[in-house]
């Protein structure tokens, strides 16, 4: 009984809002703590790549990009899981501060992964399974914020838009497989993506700049989420004290 | 047999109503009265099922609907503001796949039998597109007659309906509540129901 | 249970007879379409054999989303999805109902128009047999699918751009492998494990799309 | 420990400086700016807001002085 109570206290966004406000200067302040150390090393110190050159230290970005991308849409679909599970009003707003930042890092994964494309296979683009699932990954994400965007009221928003992840997240590695498996079939186009044993700079590079995207989502996810709580929470008696004190005098 | 239990309504960001409370049993009416936009309609969708409740619970026979679920709807009937009539099909036709759907055993007499109460006889081979208003609504009603369970709950159902037809309403809703079945329903006009205990509740103040 | 699914297809499909332009137009829809590409692209027998089975494909997706939107809004202009909601049954097994009868008059006439559009395209008599198979064993995964989109967006704004939006997208899998079988017996491999994995997708959505679908929409019935 | 002997190595990235400065770039542009958008549009939903809510406790002093 105490449990759930502690739980139901953190869930409500009253108690979340100030909270998400005092971590939100921490988490930016480690990420771009992360990231001037990750880029030294990766820019910096780490060694040319014999295969690919220095063109390869596109990897520094592309790969936390595209980590992020379809870990923010897991987190998305745990959070919609939760919401449909246990009827909380945080979790929905949870997946609509994430949906942005998530589109926009699968987004820089094609971006990025197109630039890497070019020098490397000689093309933009090629339809292999991971820049494949990608794109859908990102039409996933445009579809579930239109929907969201479509519907008025805030909670069928969040249950529909929640249903639709959880429908999403069953099917991206369908789709991965059915790419991939597609992709051996037709040869000519498929690509082999020959991983060269990485120099330990390199790899503790790419792991300090996937800490800094990581903490990076962290941080605009709850800028966005505490506007979202305002918004909809704007009957309420915290938010109206939030707002200013001149509440006092018209309170019934 | 019907109870609700501190119930609380949320629409949009608006409490429409909260801590409502009623107990209604075998033979009795229960009038909904309240303002436009007092929640009565929603108040209806949550004892169906349909919306649920941001805090209470509703409990049919003891047990609560949303554990129920087939059961509680396997007692109910329902009539909406819309007449859930297909305009394509003939009032005949849309009594027969009604009751299919809704797990009744329906002969096709019956079906013209019921018909010809709501005074629809001769109508029913028409689509209902060419029906008007009020005798859409008639066929929407004639499921009353047809489905026989125990709680009927009826959103504003004299709507449309000319004097005679209020009347056979109200005679046929008085007839249920003496067989012992509950009626819960909103309405703008108040009729006279013959029998059966009638009892009022206000909402949204 | 059975007796459920069976009324909701005798339902639908009486209303389908009533209104059979709706059928007849997205099946000129997807003929036209299918036409269109030859004049487009050229008449050489051997690209257009190399193109019929995604051409096919893609112009039987595009003729299954113009049939969705109106699969549930309907019955939830009418109020009677409100009645098919409080039917004493689960309601997925409703909505299989109507799964089934989509199916039945949008994916249906696709795979037994489907044969002859392929002579178009100048297909061998075993590839024109592997389309029409691939074609009946893909689509209800199409009206499966396509029923959680249109539950989804159920009286929305533009729900009916929204739809392809969300919908498209999760098609991919049934297209890759319902074009693949064409091609693979066109090109001589087999079709056979295409056509598996499509029996597979079909399976697997036909079984767990109404559910979700169920749960959309009691979400817009709200 | 620097593996660059010039600045000008550092920019020409052993001649892919296009795609790679591309890449930086885009990804530098999208993470300011995407902090800036959501910082302004918390701005104006919270003076949006508060002018709501002033206007209500007119509305309501108006009601009671009446």
């Amino acid at each position: 009984m105490k449990d759930r109570f502690n739980l139901y206290r953190f869930a409500s966004p009253a108690t979340f809002y100030p909270l998400a406000g005092t971590l939100i200067p921490y988490f930016a302040a480690i990420s771009v703590i992360f990231g001037l150390a990750g880029l030294y090393l990766g820019m910096l110190v780490a060694p040319t790549d014999f295969q690919q050159g220095e063109g390869y230290r596109i990897i520094f970005i592309h790969v936390p990009a595209s980590w992020m991308s379809m870990f923010i849409y897991l987190v998305m679909a745990f959070w919609a899981a939760i919401g449909l599970a246990f009827n909380t009003r945080l979790s929905g707003m949870m997946a609509q501060a994430l949906a942005p930042t998530g589109a926009l890092m699968a987004f820089l994964s094609l971006w990025t992964g197109a630039l890497w494309g070019k020098p490397m296979w000689g093309a933009w683009w090629v339809w292999d399974a991971r820049l494949t699932s990608e794109l859908i990954l990102l039409f996933l994400y445009i579809g579930y914020m239109a929907l969201t965007a479509a519907i008025d009221d805030a909670r069928r928003a969040d249950k529909a838009g929640g249903l639709l992840l959880l429908v999403g997240v069953v099917n991206v590695p369908i789709i991965y497989f059915s790419v991939k498996w597609w992709n051996t079939l037709h040869q000519g186009s498929s690509v082999n993506l020959t991983k060269s044993s990485m120099a330990e700079t390199m790899l503790w590079g790419m792991l300090l700049m996937a800490m800094c995207f990581w903490m990076y989502s962290i941080a605009v996810a709850l800028m966005r989420v505490r506007t979202i709580m305002l918004e909809r929470e704007r009957n309420t008696d915290w938010v109206k004290a939030e707002l200013g004190g001149q509440v006092a005098g018209g309170k019934k | 047999m019907l109870e609700a239990d501190n119930l609380e309504c949320v629409r949009g960001e608006r409490r429409l109503f909260a801590g409502l409370n009623f107990k209604l049993e075998g033979g009795e009416l229960l009038y909904l009265q309240g303002r436009n936009g007092a929640g009565k309609t929603s108040l209806l969708r949550m004892l169906i099922g349909l919306l649920p409740p941001e805090a209470g619970e509703i409990r049919w026979r003891g047990m609560a609907i949303d554990k129920l679920a087939d059961e509680f709807r396997a007692d109910l009937c329902y009539l909406g503001h819309l007449n859930a009539i297909k305009e394509e099909l003939t009032p005949l036709e849309n009594l027969l796949a009604a009751a299919r759907l809704a797990d009744e055993i329906l002969s096709e007499d019956d079906a013209i039998d019921a018909l010809e109460q709501v005074g629809l006889a001769g109508r029913e081979d028409l689509a209902c597109k060419y029906l008007s208003q009020g005798q859409k609504r008639r066929v929407a009603l004639a499921r009353l007659v047809t489905e026989k369970r125990p709680l009927w709950i009826l959103d504003e159902p004299f709507v449309a309906l000319d004097v005679a037809a209020v009347d056979w309403l109200a005679g046929i809703i008085s007839g249920h509540l003496q067989r012992g079945g509950l009626a819960v329903m909103t309405t703008h006009q108040l009729v006279n129901i013959p029998a059966g205990q009638v009892r009022e509740l206000r909402i949204g103040g | 249970m059975l007796k459920i699914v069976s009324a909701v297809i005798g339902r639908d499909l009486k209303l389908a007879m009533r209104r059979q332009a709706d059928i007849v137009s997205a099946l000129f829809f997807f003929i036209i379409v299918v036409s269109l590409f030859p004049l487009g692209i050229g008449p050489e027998p051997d690209l257009l054999r190399k193109l019929a089975p995604g051409v096919l494909w893609v112009a039987a997706l595009l003729a299954t989303m113009l049939s969705l939107p109106r699969l549930f809004a309907d019955d939830h202009r009418d109020g009677t999805l409100e009645q098919l909601a409080l039917a004493p049954h689960p309601l997925g097994l409703v909505v299989t109902g109507k799964v089934i009868a989509h199916w039945l008059v949008s994916g249906l006439p696709l795979a037994l128009i489907a044969p002859v559009l392929g002579i178009q395209f100048d297909l061998s008599a075993d590839a024109l047999l592997v389309l029409t198979g691939a074609i009946l064993l893909g689509t209800p995964a199409l009206s499966g699918i396509g029923a959680i989109g249109a539950a989804l967006t159920l009286g929305l704004r533009g729900g009916g751009v929204l739809l392809s939006l969300l919908v498209l997208p999760l098609y991919i899998p049934v297209l890759i492998f319902g074009a693949g079988a064409v091609d693979a017996t066109v090109t001589g491999l087999g079709g056979e494990g295409h056509l598996s994995l499509l029996a597979a997708i079909t399976f697997a959505s036909v079984g767990f799309a109404p559910w979700a679908t169920a749960a959309a929409l009691k979400i817009a019935l709200e | 420990m620097i593996h660059w002997n010039s600045f000008a190595d550092f920019l020409a990235m052993g001649g892919y400086g296009f795609y790679v400065w591309g890449s930086f770039g885009a990804t530098a542009l999208i993470m300011a700016i995407e902090p800036i958008m959501v910082a302004r549009n918390r701005k104006t939903t919270i003076t949006r807001l508060q002018r709501q809510m002033r206007a209500e406790t007119r509305a309501e002093n108006r009601n009671t002085a009446e």
